[in-house]
C-alpha cells in the first residue's frame, strides 16, 4: 500500500518537475511548484499513517508544507506582478534578453 | 446509511427546500398575485425554462459551462450531509464536518467562477471576477464563525457541536455568531445585497448568457446552497434538532425555515451592494467581528 | 402532446418574461408595464420569450435591433407596440391601443408559443460569420500565432496602459443602445480595462424623439400653473427614482416609487417621506451610493442643488417668490446626495403645488426643468449632462457607472430635442 | 485496509496524476489552474482514505482558494489567456521531460526498493486534537514562527506588488522593452 | 473513509442529476442556433473583440492577502478542537498569532489594499 502510494506520489513530482522547467510563463513555472509540494504532501501523509505510528509531528509537518505553499504562492504573485510592472515582461526569456 | 437512502434523503430536502425558497421569494418579492400564486407559480416558471430553448454563445468554454450549474449543486448536496438532521439520522456526521462543509462552501467560488468565465461574454465575465472578490473577502469570515462553534464541542464533528448545545444554544452564548453566519452565508449564495456577480447593472451577470434548462438548474442549484446554509445555520447555532414536545427532525425543519425566511426575505430587503464596498466590508468589518467572536467565546467556553 | 406539450400548458400563466426596446417616446409606457402583474421584463434577451417594441425608430434599419431578436431563446416572438412597423422586424405581432390591450397581446402571443413552439420565429440574420475565419490558422480556428488573427471569427483584445502601472488588455466594446439596465436608446463606445472603463464615447442614438407635449417648453413662452409644473416634476423625479431602485436591485422598492407617480397628490408628501425612510433602512445609501460619482462642478440644475450650490431658476421668478420658494440644497455632490436631493425635491414640489392655487408662472425664457436649467437659445440641460458623461465615468467600476449614468438622469432622446425659440 | 479502500486510493491516484498531466496539456489558463485544483482534491481525497480526514479536507478548502487565485493571476499575466489560438509556451523541452521521467523513475524506485518499518496509525485516534496538543505543546516555536513568516510575507507581497508605496509609485523609472529581440541584445 | 464515501456519492449524485436536467431541453427540442443567435449580448451590437482577455483585476493586493489568511485557518480549526482542554495557554498562543497577523491586514488596508487599484 505504501508502496502504490508513493509510486502515485511520485508521478505527480515527476509531472511537477517537467512543468517547472519547461514552462516558460512565471505562473506556468508555480504551477509546477505546487504539483511538487502537492506530492510531497502526499509522501509525507503516507509515512504518517503507515511508518510513524500516528504521530502528530508528521501532520504538523504537511501543516508547515502547507503554509511553505501559501506563501511560495504570495510571493510568487507579488513578484510577478512587479516584474510585469516594471519590464511588462510575462515570460522569462525576455526577462533573460534584458540582464545587459 | 444506505448510498441509496442518502441520496434519496439528500435530494429530497434539496428539492423541497429549493421549492420552499421559491415560494418564499414570492411572498417577500415584489409581485403580488395572492397566496395561491406563491405555490404555482415555481412550477410553472420550472416548465417555461424546460420548454424554453438552450442558448450558446459563439465559442464558449463549452465543457466548463455544462459543469458549473452541476457543481454548485454537487457542492450544496455535499454540504449538506455533514448535517445530522435527527440524532441518529445524518448522511456522513464525520468528525471534520465543518471543514467538509466549509471546503464545499468555498468551492462555490469556482463554480460560480467558472459559470461565468465559460459563455466568453463580457458581462459574465465581469460577474465571475466579482465573485472572486466577493469570495475572497468572506471567505476567512466565514469559516470562522462556522469554526468558533466548534470550540464548545471541543469537535469538528456537527452531530457533536448540536449535541453541545444541549443546555444554551449557540446563538447565545456566540452572539456575534450568527449576525455574521447571516450575512456571510447569503454572500455565499450570492443572494440579496450581495448579489453582486448576477446584479441588474450586469443585466443578469454569471447567468446572462444562459437560458432554458442550463438557467432553471443554476436558479436551482443556487437555491440548494441557500438550502444546505440554513440547514446547516440552524444546526450550529440553533441547536439543530434539539427541542422539546416535537420530534428532531420537526425542530431541525422549523429553525431550517426561519433561517430561510430571513435570508429571503433580505433578498428583497436591500440594496445591492458594490462590489469594492463589499471588498472593504468583509477585511475591516467582518473579518475583525469574526475574531472577536472567535476569542469572546472562548474566554466564555473557559 | 407528450411531455412538451404538456411543459407548455403548465408553463402557460407564468408571467411573460418580455425584453423591452425602447423608441423614442416610450421610456414612461414601457416603466409602467413593470406593475404589471402579467408580464415580467428581463434584462437579457436569453432569458425572454417575447420581445417588446415600443416607441418611434428612424426610418429604415434600425442598429442592432434584428441582432436582438436573434439573441431571444427560441422559441420567440415579436411583439409591436403602436408607432410604424419597423423595417428590422418583419414578423411583428402588431398592437395599438391601451396598456391593458399589449398587455393581452403579450400573455396571447406567449401562450400560442407554449402550445406550439413552431410558432416561435426563425432568426432574422443569415447564419454567416461576420469575418471569414474557418480554415484560416493551423487548426482552422481562424488564428495565427499566439494572439494574432480573428480566432472563431473575433479578434482578441490589445494591451494598454492603465492608472495603477500594469499594461494589461482594453477591450474595447460597444454597450446598448438596447441594453435594459441603461436608459433606453443610450448607447455607449466604452473601454475596459478589467471592470474599468478606461475611454468612454456616447454613440449615435438610433431613436427619434417621440411627440408630446412638454410642459416646461411650454412654460418658457407662456404662463403655466404652477401646480400642474411641480406634479409633473414630482412625477419626473419619481420615476427617475424608481429606474434607480431598479438598477440597485430594489423591485419591491421601485415599484412602491411607480405606484406613487400614479397616486400622486399636491400637498399628501406623507408617503414619498415614508419611502424615503425606507430608503435609509434598505441600506440604499450605505450599500450602494455613498461616495459614488462625486462631481465638482457640475451644470446647474439638481446635480449642482446635490453639491450644495442653491443654483435654481425658479428663485428668479416672482410668483415662485410669493410662495416662499427657497431652492432645496444637499451636501455632497455624490450619487447619495443626488438621491437625496430627489426626494427632498419630491416633497417640496408637492407642498408647492398644493400652496400655489391657480397661480401660473413662466414666460420668461428661463424655466427650471426637472433636469435643470431650460433656457430659449441655449442646449437643453439633457444635453449638457449627456455631454459631461465621458468625463464623469472615465475610471468608474461598471457597477458604479451605472449608478453615475442614472443619478445623473441620462436621456438621450430629450438631449436631440431642440429648443422652440 | 480494505478492498474499497485500496480501490479507492487507485481511482484518486490515477485522477490526480492524470489531471496534474493534464495542467501542462491545455491552453486555457482557467482548465490549467482547475486542473490543478483536482490533482490536489484527488491528493486530498487521497488523505481522507488515509485515516487523515482533517488533512485531507483542509488541503481542498486550501486549494479552492488558492487555485482561483492562480487562475485570477495566470489570466491576468498569460497572452492570449484562454487558449483562443492553440500555443506551445516550453523551453528546455527534452532536457525538462528527461528530468521528470528521470526523478519519477528515480523516486519511484526508492519506493518500491526500500524497506519501510510497518507502525501504521492507531485506529480511533483523533488525529486533529493531536495536531492541536502538537501546535499548542511542543511545536508552539513553529507555530508562532508560522505566523510571523505569514505576516513578512503579506507586508512584503503587499510592498511589492501595490502600485503606491512609501518610496513613490512602483514603476517609477522602468523602462519598457523593445518588441524587438535584436535591438533588445545590442 | 466511511461517511465521508457517503458524502462523495451524495456529491457525484447530485452533480449527475443537474446534468440530466440541464440535458432535458436539448432531449426536448433539439436545436441549432445560427451564427447570429450565438453573438455574446452587451446590448445589441456585437462585440468588436473576444471577451476573454488579459483581465485586469483591480484587487490583486487583497488576493495576495487572502493567501496568508487562508493559511491562519488551517491552524484554527485543531486549535478549536483543542482549546477547552488547553485553557488559558491556548488563548494567549492564538490570540498572538492572531493579532500577528492582524498587523498585516491592517498595513494591507492603510496601503489602499482594499480599494479598487
Amino acid at each position: 500500500m505504501i508502496e502504490l502510494i508513493l509510486v502515485f506520489s511520485a508521478a505527480i513530482f515527476g509531472i511537477g518537475v517537467y512543468g517547472a522547467l519547461s514552462q516558460q510563463s512565471f505562473v506556468m513555472i508555480m504551477m509546477g511548484l505546487e504539483l511538487m509540494i502537492n506530492a510531497t504532501v502526499l509522501a509525507i501523509v503516507v509515512f504518517w499513517w503507515g511508518t510513524t505510528g500516528g504521530d502528530p509531528r508528521g501532520q504538523l509537518l504537511v501543516v508547515v508544507v502547507l503554509a511553505v505553499m501559501a506563501i511560495e504562492a504570495a510571493m510568487g504573485f507579488a513578484l510577478v506582478t512587479a516584474v510585469y510592472r516594471a519590464r511588462k515582461a510575462d515570460i522569462t526569456e525576455k526577462l533573460k534578453r534584458l540582464r545587459n | 446509511m444506505n448510498p441509496v437512502v442518502s441520496v434519496l434523503f439528500v435530494g429530497g430536502v434539496l428539492g423541497i427546500g429549493a421549492y420552499v425558497v421559491a415560494v418564499l421569494d414570492r411572498a417577500f418579492g415584489p409581485v403580488s398575485r395572492g397566496p395561491r400564486d406563491w405555490f404555482v407559480w415555481p412550477i410553472r416558471r420550472a416548465a417555461f425554462l424546460a420548454v424554453q430553448r438552450r442558448t450558446e454563445t459563439e465559442r464558449p468554454d463549452a465543457e466548463a459551462w455544462i459543469l458549473a450549474p452541476a457543481l454548485l449543486a454537487a457542492l450544496a448536496a455535499a454540504g449538506l450531509t455533514a448535517v445530522p438532521v435527527t440524532p441518529s439520522l445524518a448522511v456522513a456526521d464525520v468528525s471534520a464536518g465543518v471543514v467538509l462543509f466549509g471546503a464545499a462552501m468555498i468551492i462555490v467560488m469556482v463554480a460560480v467562477f467558472l459559470q461565468g468565465w465559460s459563455p466568453n461574454s463580457l458581462f459574465p465575465l465581469i460577474g465571475a471576477y466579482r465573485f472572486a472578490a466577493m469570495a475572497l473577502s468572506f471567505g476567512i469570515p466565514f469559516s470562522l464563525v462556522v469554526l468558533t462553534t466548534a470550540i464548545p464541542a471541543e469537535s469538528l464533528s456537527v452531530g457533536a457541536i448540536v449535541a453541545s448545545q444541549e443546555g444554551l444554544w449557540n446563538v447565545v452564548r456566540q452572539p456575534l455568531g450568527l449576525p455574521v453566519y447571516l450575512v456571510t452565508g447569503a454572500a455565499v449564495a450570492f443572494w440579496g445585497p450581495f448579489r453582486i456577480p448576477e446584479g441588474t447593472d450586469l443585466a443578469g451577470g454569471a447567468v446572462l448568457e444562459a437560458s432554458g434548462s442550463a438557467r432553471a438548474v443554476w436558479r436551482i442549484a443556487r437555491a440548494g446552497v441557500l438550502v444546505t446554509l440554513s440547514v446547516m445555520g440552524a444546526a450550529i447555532f440553533l441547536g439543530g434538532h434539539l427541542g422539546p414536545v416535537l420530534p428532531g427532525w420537526a425542530w431541525t425543519a422549523l429553525k431550517t425555515l426561519v433561517l430561510l425566511a430571513v435570508f429571503v426575505w433580505s433578498g428583497h430587503a436591500f440594496a445591492r451592494m458594490r462590489v469594492e464596498r463589499f471588498v472593504w466590508f468583509g477585511w475591516v468589518v467582518l473579518l475583525p467581528v469574526a475574531l472577536v467572536d472567535v476569542f469572546a467565546s472562548g474566554i466564555l467556553a473557559l | 402532446m407528450g411531455l412538451r406539450g404538456w411543459l407548455g400548458r403548465l408553463a402557460v400563466g407564468v408571467e411573460v418574461p418580455v425584453f423591452p426596446v425602447v423608441g423614442g417616446g416610450a421610456r414612461e409606457a414601457i416603466q409602467d408595464l413593470r406593475l404589471r402583474p402579467e408580464l415580467e421584463l428581463v434584462d437579457s434577451p436569453r432569458h425572454a420569450a417575447v420581445m417588446l417594441v415600443v416607441g418611434a425608430f428612424p426610418p429604415g434599419d434600425v442598429d442592432g435591433l434584428a441582432q436582438v431578436h436573434d439573441q431571444l431563446a427560441p422559441p420567440r416572438r415579436t411583439v409591436r407596440w403602436g408607432g410604424e412597423p419597423v423595417a428590422s422586424l418583419p414578423d411583428a405581432v402588431v398592437v395599438d391601443g391601451g396598456e391593458d390591450a399589449v398587455v393581452a397581446a403579450i400573455t396571447e402571443t406567449f401562450a400560442e408559443l407554449m402550445s406550439d413552439p413552431d410558432r416561435g420565429e426563425p432568426p432574422i440574420l443569415p447564419d454567416v460569420d461576420p469575418v471569414e475565419w474557418r480554415g484560416v490558422g493551423p487548426y482552422g480556428q481562424g488564428g495565427m500565432g499566439m494572439t494574432g488573427g480573428t480566432p472563431y471569427g473575433r479578434p482578441m483584445a490589445e494591451r494598454g496602459p492603465a492608472r495603477d502601472g500594469l499594461e494589461l488588455d482594453r477591450v474595447p466594446i460597444t454597450i446598448g443602445p438596447w441594453l435594459p439596465t441603461l436608459p433606453p436608446g443610450l448607447r455607449l463606445d466604452v473601454v475596459f480595462q478589467g471592470d474599468v472603463l478606461q475611454e468612454v464615447e456616447v454613440g449615435p442614438a438610433p431613436i427619434v424623439p417621440g411627440e408630446g407635449s412638454d410642459l416646461f417648453v411650454r412654460a418658457l413662452t407662456e404662463p403655466v400653473p404652477i401646480a400642474e409644473m411641480e406634479l409633473a416634476r414630482a412625477r419626473h423625479h419619481l420615476r427617475l427614482l424608481a429606474e434607480i431602485l431598479r438598477v440597485e436591485d430594489l423591485a419591491v422598492a421601485s415599484r412602491r416609487a411607480l405606484r406613487l407617480v400614479h397616486g400622486i397628490r399636491p400637498g399628501a408628501t406623507g408617503e414619498v417621506e415614508r419611502l424615503a425612510a425606507a430608503l435609509v433602512r434598505a441600506g440604499l445609501y450605505a450599500l450602494a451610493l455613498r461616495g459614488v460619482g462625486r462631481l465638482d462642478r457640475p451644470p446647474p440644475g439638481p446635480a449642482a442643488r446635490a453639491t450644495g450650490v442653491a443654483v435654481d431658476a425658479r428663485s428668479d421668478d416672482p410668483e415662485y417668490r410669493k410662495l416662499g420658494f427657497e431652492p432645496v440644497t444637499v451636501e455632497g455632490g455624490d450619487a447619495a446626495a443626488r438621491v437625496r436631493l430627489l426626494l427632498a425635491e419630491t416633497v417640496q414640489a408637492l407642498e408647492l403645488a398644493a400652496k400655489a392655487g391657480p397661480a401660473r408662472a413662466g414666460g420668461r425664457g428661463v424655466v427650471e426643468a426637472p433636469r435643470g436649467r431650460l433656457e430659449v437659445g441655449e442646449p437643453p440641460p439633457e444635453r449638457t449632462l449627456l455631454d459631461l458623461a465621458p468625463e464623469v465615468l472615465v475610471g468608474q467600476e461598471w457597477g458604479d457607472a451605472v449608478t453615475i449614468i442614472h443619478t445623473l438622469d441620462l436621456d438621450v432622446e430629450a438631449a436631440g430635442r431642440e429648443i422652440p425659440v | 485496509m480494505s478492498v474499497l479502500g485500496v480501490t479507492a486510493i487507485v481511482v484518486f491516484g490515477v485522477a490526480s496524476v492524470v489531471t496534474g498531466w493534464l495542467v501542462f496539456r491545455t491552453d486555457s489558463m482557467v482548465r490549467a489552474a482547475y486542473w490543478l485544483m483536482a490533482s490536489f482534491v484527488g491528493v486530498g481525497a487521497m488523505l481522507v482514505t488515509l485515516d487523515s480526514q482533517f488533512l485531507g479536507l483542509i488541503l481542498i478548502l486550501m486549494m479552492a482558494g488558492e487555485m482561483t487565485i492562480m487562475a485570477i493571476f495566470m489570466v491576468m499575466y498569460m497572452m492570449n489567456p484562454a487558449g483562443l489560438n492553440p500555443m506551445v509556451m516550453v523551453h528546455q523541452h527534452r532536457t525538462a521531460i528527461a528530468a521528470g521521467v528521470g526523478s519519477f523513475l528515480l523516486l519511484a524506485t526508492v519506493a518500491l526498493v526500500a524497506d519501510f518499518p510497518a507502525d501504521p496509525a492507531p485506529a480511533g485516534a483523533d488525529p486533529t486534537a493531536e495536531l492541536g496538543f502538537e501546535l499548542l505543546g511542543r511545536s508552539m516555536l513553529v507555530f508562532e514562527s508560522a505566523g510571523v513568516a505569514l505576516l513578512a510575507v503579506m507586508i512584503g507581497a503587499v510592498a511589492v506588488a501595490g502600485k503606491w508605496g512609501r518610496f513613490g509609485d512602483a514603476d517609477a523609472g522602468s523602462v519598457e522593452p523593445p518588441l524587438d529581440p535584436e535591438e533588445a541584445a545590442s | 473513509m466511511g461517511g465521508l464515501g457517503a458524502a462523495l456519492v451524495v456529491l457525484l449524485a447530485a452533480g449527475l442529476a443537474a446534468l440530466v436536467a440541464r440535458w432535458l431541453s436539448s432531449v426536448l427540442e433539439p436545436t441549432t442556433l445560427t451564427v447570429p443567435e450565438r453573438v455574446p449580448f452587451t446590448g445589441g451590437m456585437p462585440p468588436q473583440v473576444h471577451a476573454w482577455n488579459r483581465f485586469h483585476i483591480r484587487y490583486y493586493v487583497m488576493a495576495l492577502l487572502f493567501l496568508a489568511f487562508d493559511m491562519e485557518m488551517v491552524f484554527m480549526y485543531p486549535w478549536a478542537v483543542v482549546f477547552v482542554e488547553e485553557g488559558i495557554v491556548a488563548l494567549v498562543e492564538m490570540l498572538m498569532f492572531i493579532l500577528i497577523l492582524v498587523v498585516g491586514m491592517v498595513y494591507t488596508w492603510r496601503e489602499r489594499g482594499f480599494q479598487w487599484a
